[in-house]
């Protein structure tokens, strides 16, 4: 298993760099949410974003510069004086610098890309991970926790400093699933079952939200994620068991209607809703297709 | 029929502020007609217009059509933007905002942005290689009227019958019938698939007209950089177009005709929907910004009075960027899950397309290194386009790196990506063209001083508009959300937002007026070339004769005109009477507008299937091409005479 | 080169750079005595073809390969069409069209080849 | 004069009839880039079909559907189509005009011997009840053999025009030229159905699948 962090030093450098920068653009503030990571997924991917960023920027900047230079230094004035070189259109070292110190920018971000986009797809080796099946419905999330046998509609509890493997599909159009602060989204998609994990430091409050547009009841497909120790967790999880009540399939069938719901709890959910294989899969959920 | 009526005018039609959009668009036709009937003018209109083959006129015609999609695509705009400039605001509710928002992308992308660029290619492209005219004349006028009725099919959508409102990218199952019952989304669909045919006979018509017609001498390695820019756009577009009509068709076919290709059951599979589009999608935005590389790299040289730098190099790199921008589009879907393998590929591939487009960008600054530059209208809008497309392709390298793109995918941050490229590269390089060229299709020039207050406005609110976007995208905003709740940090920014988009039509404004102005008192472009500039259309009058050159040139050199100048020979140029030879020319011709309007009915009845209004329609169709195929007179030899009487008059006879 | 245009004539002398290309792709064609080159097109792509489907119905191969040996012949009867009926390298100019094709069946390829492989997924959950 | 220009002058004696004016060789350079979009349609049309071809849902699968039979039969009716358009245009630049039309009615008659094939083909799944509906992989074999089904029926009835055309004008540099684009049209089918029979039917009929 590669290290998938950067040693902590390096890391808290750039962070800080980071905050420096959202500070001097727009006054500082936790609403840059994707700037303020709370978990490795996060982190992992903002760390990404400074490195391109100061990758960029090093281009960027000089050519502003040259380019604002030049429009000073050879302005056209009354009486045409200064360098004029009309014919002047090529010289080898140049364009091979040209050439040459892209090629090395691009490398520098595109190395780390491939290697984080491989090491973000692996869980990450720790004993199991909470799993939880997430269901994308007109317009609310319905959320499975096959290993705990309950569900809640709009809103999650997850134990802190654990891998939760997120399992997404649909019953509707699509939509991604995205919690900016723990980490990047994936698309909820019908007839395929999309893994993403991600995990949350320390316990908390974060807010997720849909990314993709699925009709005027979009904008409230948000829901909270409420990151607690293990032992809280646990605590929940016999909380929403012995409190809340079942679902029935009949309940299942009234929360996919289109509309939008509010938090929601249930101690049990019917079989076979959540698919197990891809391709084929119904409206209703209730008959996944077997692949042929 | 008063059921008819009611589904012709369902309560979503009324909608207040698309009416006042839309009585202005009528309000200036209904006294353009009124014009027309007072001047008797129809014959002429019909005569010389609606059924002209000629590139110079059809060229003109897509100018004002695109202009016009560019106020009602930017009235759209305005409506988002005072929407979004509160929280909790009531402007307008979801569904208008929906509708808006998709109409807004649809008709910038395909009905501003494509048709200004064929605007320019049609009036310089013939005049810049020397040629009489396109390769295909009638099938350019076809073009044309199916891009115009294709047009029209989709504007009338926001009065009859419902507006599409899933996004200018209609992902399914969101616009399979059961999400999308009413016939809005049919309206996008049928109105794209048919200004698609009329695309990409374009595409084939310009790559024929440059690759079989140019001037004697003028190698491919003498083409104006233009030229190239539009040959390569021709080749992108005859690739791209074919999988955006498969798309289209089969997401027709599932609601029309009860095929499963993108449903939710039925092992329908909306994600081929997704890579179809965007096989499509990647390469459309190169094709609405190559042929802007190209127009900057005409208004430079000529505005720093230099050569273009390093012309091979940028011939190289447009290939190269041509070649590459088939292999990324994966990068609009990294979040759907394909896997690191298919993800870090694709990655790749998109950042490797910042070299060749870097190498773009510095030779422009190296042509005006050394040079004398003039700070016109035309040069002002390249001159801005250079800073704000770097950050539009910086940001667009950071989405295309595929952990970050995990969190800003269709978040504002992509919203700003992607308007600094489009605005900042399309827009910037077709004004700037328009500018440029304006004297060339209409024999006088626009007013400076105008121009510099509209570029300013615009410019400034430009950045306005879209820099605040960049931080909504961190600060995790999405896009197409009609509001949003106060507390996120999200109302100031977007205040600003909103503030520097109505800028922008302020500038617009100003342009608006600048062409109205400068109709009645602008300055005449006596000398055809009124920039000194470098290419052929120059080395005619303003505007160019009907048959464009009295006499072939014979080209020597890559920048012609000027090499032509440079060594005397310009006045050699002045028309031998005795050298005057016929000319091959097309003739007008009914059937490209009769071919438009039966595509136009067809797609209304399908919109609403209304099959008897369909059929009628493809009768239509089928006797166009029936008509076109049996006229075999359909050019004439131009008399000598006239064009020595037009040379004469022009002054360009020798004596 | 002299000044073509100033002695121009509009049927007789190159108005168009490709004409001054010309030479580069010369057409062959052969219009005397028998069709052979016909006749052999048609017989080779039905050996073609026959072999193709006697290959499938006697499954003489393990499939995977079975269908990488059709897709072979499939391209060799496109060839066969492209360069006896089609005439491919014939034109008047340089071929142009012998690039364009080549790029499309290129991008062909590669179209339904990525589709595939895209469409593919992430082989469940790791 | 240089060189090039005469080389042209030299070969332009040769030049076949559909090529001689120019305006009209401009034409046909422009139909082989129009062929180049349809490829990639039909390419489109092929990726689809490939990405779908296991979705069966509740419909029919290949092996309950595609027999030998009528494929065998379409498959040499467009064959040999192809080979008598060949020999039209054959027949056409020698300036036989008599040999041109019967072997251009000769290819006409057996497209609709094709189109018939598979009209009958089509309908005979459709009353097995696996119609486009029942599945993605339906949806997408009729689409993609329909298309071309589509396309031939079209090149039919340009080809009848044609006729209508050569008779009353003969064999001129424009009609010679339309007939030349006609074929270049219609080989251009034969070779995408080369890749039908074999990537969508035979490749199913093979007896496995590749994943
Ligand atoms: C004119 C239009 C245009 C142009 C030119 C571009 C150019 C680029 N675009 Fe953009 N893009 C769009 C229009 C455009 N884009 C649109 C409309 C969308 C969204 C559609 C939607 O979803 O609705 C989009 C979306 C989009 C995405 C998808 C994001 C998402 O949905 O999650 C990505 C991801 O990779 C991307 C990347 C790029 C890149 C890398 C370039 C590159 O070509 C940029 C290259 C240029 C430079 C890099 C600057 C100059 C270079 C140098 C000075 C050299 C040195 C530089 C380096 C060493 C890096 N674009
Ligand atoms: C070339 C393409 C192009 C251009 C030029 C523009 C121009 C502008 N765009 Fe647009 N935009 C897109 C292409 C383009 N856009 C696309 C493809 C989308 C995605 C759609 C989707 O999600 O599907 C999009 C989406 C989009 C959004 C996101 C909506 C959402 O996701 O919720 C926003 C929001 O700010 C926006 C704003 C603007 C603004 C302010 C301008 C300004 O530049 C406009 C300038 C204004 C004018 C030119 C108008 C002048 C008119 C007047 C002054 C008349 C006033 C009169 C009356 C009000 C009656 N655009
Ligand atoms: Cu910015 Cu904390
Ligand atoms: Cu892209």
């Amino acid at each position: 298993m590669p290290k998938r962090h950067s040693p902590r030093g390096r890391h808290r450098y750039w962070l800080t760099l980071a905050i420096a920068l959202g500070l001097t653009v727009s006054g500082c503030g936790q609403q840059y949410v994707v700037l303020h990571p709370k978990g490795p997924v996060a982190t992992s991917e903002l760390n990404l974003l400074i490195l391109a960023s100061v990758a960029m920027a090093l281009v960027i900047i000089p050519v502003w510069m040259l380019f604002a230079y030049t429009l000073v230094r050879f302005r056209d004035n009354p009486r045409h004086e200064g360098v004029f070189v009309p014919k002047w259109q090529s010289s080898r070292l140049l364009e091979i610098l040209l050439f040459v110190v892209p090629l090395i920018i691009v490398a520098v971000i595109a190395v780390p890309t491939v290697q984080k986009t491989y090491a973000l797809d692996r869980l990450p080796p720790k004993k199991d991970p909470v799993v939880i099946n997430v269901t994308s419905l007109d317009w609310k999330w319905l959320f499975q926790y096959p290993g705990q046998h309950i569900a809640t509609v709009n809103y999650i509890e997850i134990p802190a400093g654990k891998p939760v493997l997120f399992e997404l599909t649909a019953d509707s159009p699509m939509n991604t699933f995205w919690i900016p602060q723990l980490g990047g989204m994936e698309y909820t998609m019908p007839g395929e079952v999309l893994p993403l994990w991600l995990e949350a430091n320390k316990p908390g409050v974060y807010m997720g939200r849909s990314g993709q547009f699925s009709g005027t009841g979009f904008v409230h497909m948000v829901f909270s994620v409420k990151a607690v120790s293990s032992a809280a967790f646990n605590s929940w999880v016999q909380q929403v068991k012995t409190t809340a009540p079942g679902m029935s399939l009949a309940t299942y069938h009234s929360i996919v209607k289109i509309g939008t719901m509010g938090h929601e709890s249930f101690s049990s959910y019917p079989a076979g809703i959540f698919p197990t294989t891809t391709h084929g899969f119904t409206l209703t959920g209730s008959s996944p297709m077997k692949m042929p | 029929m008063s059921h008819i009526i009611a589904e012709l005018f369902p309560p979503s039609t009324l909608r207040l502020f698309e009416l006042i959009a839309d009585v202005l668009i009528v309000l200036t036709t209904v006294s353009i007609v009124g014009v027309l009937t007072y001047t008797k003018k129809w014959v002429w209109l019909w005569r010389e217009w609606l059924t002209s083959v000629d590139h110079k006129r059809i060229g003109i015609m897509y100018l004002i059509a695109a202009l016009v999609m560019l106020f009602r695509g930017g009235v759209d705009a305005l409506l988002l933007r005072t929407q979004l400039a509160f929280p909790n605001n009531h402007f307008l509710g979801p569904e208008h905002y929906d509708e808006i928002f998709t109409t807004h992308g649809t008709i910038m992308i395909f009905f501003m942005a494509m048709p200004f660029l064929f605007a320019l290619f049609n009036v310089a492209v013939p005049l810049m290689i020397g040629a009489r005219d396109v390769a295909f004349p009638r099938l350019n006028a076809v073009s044309f009227w199916l891009f115009a009725f294709g047009a029209l099919l989709l504007n009338i959508s926001f009065v009859i019958g419902g507006s599409p409102n899933a996004g200018w990218t209609a992902y399914p199952p969101l616009t399979e019938l059961r999400f999308n019952p009413s016939v809005g989304e049919n309206y996008y669909f049928l109105s794209l698939l048919i200004a698609g045919i009329g695309t990409t006979i374009t595409g084939i018509n310009f790559m024929v007209t440059i690759l079989r017609m140019r001037a004697p001498g003028m190698t491919l390695m003498k083409m104006p950089m233009f030229v190239w820019t539009v040959l390569v756009t021709g080749a992108l577009i005859i690739f791209a177009f074919p999988p955006l009509t498969v798309s289209l068709a089969l997401t027709l076919f599932d609601r029309l005709f009860g095929s499963s290709f993108f449903t939710l059951g039925h092992g329908g599979m909306p994600m081929m929907f997704v890579n179809l589009f965007w096989l499509f999608g990647h390469p459309e935005v190169y094709i609405v910004v190559l042929p802007a590389f190209g127009i900057f790299s005409e208004v430079v040289p000529v505005f720093s009075d230099k050569k273009l730098y390093g012309y091979p190099i940028m011939v190289a790199s447009v290939l190269a960027i041509t070649v590459l921008s088939y292999g990324v589009w994966v990068h609009h879907f990294f979040t759907m899950g394909a896997g690191p393998g298919v993800n870090a590929f694709f990655g790749v591939s998109t950042m490797l397309i910042a070299i060749p487009t870097g190498v773009k960008i510095f030779n422009w600054v190296l042509t005006m290194w050394g040079g004398r530059i003039r700070f016109t209208v035309a040069m002002l809008w390249q001159l801005a386009f250079i800073p704000a497309f770097l950050i539009a392709g910086a940001t667009g390298v950071l989405l295309a790196t595929v952990p970050v793109d995990y969190q800003m995918h269709n978040s504002y941050f992509l919203i700003a990506h992607f308007h600094f490229a489009l605005i900042g590269g399309t827009v910037f390089g077709v004004l700037s063209g328009m500018y440029y060229w304006w004297p060339k299709m209409f024999g006088y020039m626009l007013n400076e001083r105008q121009g510099k207050v509209a570029f300013w406005l615009f410019f400034i609110g430009f950045l306005v508009t879209f820099v605040p976007q960049y931080m909504l995208g961190l600060e995790g905003m999405t896009r197409r959300m009609y509001t949003y709740p106060p507390g996120l940090g999200w109302s100031s920014l977007n205040l600003v937002s909103t503030i520097g988009a109505f800028t922008q039509g302020a500038g617009f404004l100003v342009i608006v007026y600048n062409v109205l102005w400068s109709m009645r008192y602008g300055e005449r472009d006596l000398t055809g070339d009124p920039w000194n500039g470098r290419t052929l259309e120059w080395s005619i009058p303003s505007p160019a004769p009907e048959y464009n050159f009295a006499i072939v040139p014979v080209v020597h050199d890559r920048d012609a005109w000027w090499d032509m100048k440079q060594s005397g020979k310009s006045e050699a140029f002045k028309v031998k009477s005795s050298a005057i030879r016929p000319v091959h020319m097309p003739k007008r011709s009914a059937m490209p507008f009769l071919l438009g309007l039966s595509f136009f009915v067809v797609g209304f009845g399908m919109t609403f299937s209304w099959w008897v209004i369909a059929i009628i329609g493809g009768l239509g169709v089928l006797a166009s091409l029936l008509y076109g195929a049996f006229d075999y007179d359909d050019f004439e030899e131009l008399d000598p005479e006239v064009i020595r009487r037009t040379e004469a008059g022009l002054g360009r006879l020798q004596a | 080169m002299a000044h073509l245009s100033n002695q121009s004539h509009h049927a007789e002398t190159p108005d168009h750079e490709d004409r001054i290309e010309i030479g580069s792709l010369t057409p062959h064609f052969q219009a005397h005595g028998f069709p052979w080159k016909q006749v052999l097109g048609y017989v080779a792509s039905l050996l073609l073809t026959a072999l193709a489907f006697v290959l499938v119905m006697n499954h003489v191969l393990p499939p995977t390969a079975l269908i990488a040996v059709i897709l072979v012949l499939a391209v060799l009867q496109a060839m066969l069409q492209l360069g006896v009926f089609m005439h491919l390298r014939e034109s008047r100019g340089s071929a142009w069209q012998v690039i364009v094709l080549g790029l499309g069946f290129f991008m062909a390829a590669g179209l339904i080849i990525a589709s595939v492989w895209i469409m593919m997924f992430k082989a469940g959950v790791s | 004069m240089s060189q090039a220009v005469r080389r042209y002058e030299e070969t332009e004696q040769h030049l076949p009839i559909e090529f001689a004016d120019y305006h009209e060789s401009v034409k046909i350079t422009g139909f082989w880039f129009f062929l180049a979009t349809d490829l990639l349609l039909f390419a489109s049309l092929f990726g689809t079909f490939a990405v779908m071809r296991f979705d069966f849902a509740q419909g029919a699968t290949p092996a309950q559907l595609f027999h030998y039979g009528p494929l065998i039969l379409e498959t040499l009716l467009l064959l040999t189509s192809s080979f008598t358009c060949g020999l039209a245009i054959y027949q056409m630049r020698r300036n036989n005009q008599k040999g041109m039309l019967m072997w251009l009615i000769v290819t006409i008659l057996l497209g609709m011997g094709f189109v018939g094939t598979e009209v009958h083909e089509f309908v005979s799944y459709v009353g097995m009840g696996a119609t486009w509906h029942k599945s993605g992989f339906l949806s997408a074999f009729f689409t993609l053999v329909g298309t071309h089904g589509a396309h031939v029926t079209v090149g039919i009835l340009w080809a009848l025009t044609l006729v209508v055309q050569l008779v009353q004008r003969g064999i001129t540099p424009r009609t010679s030229r339309k007939l030349f684009t006609f074929a270049l049209y219609w080989h251009f089918l034969d070779i995408v159905w080369v890749f039908i029979f074999s990537f969508v039917y035979l490749s199913s009929m093979t007896g496995g699948r590749i994943a």
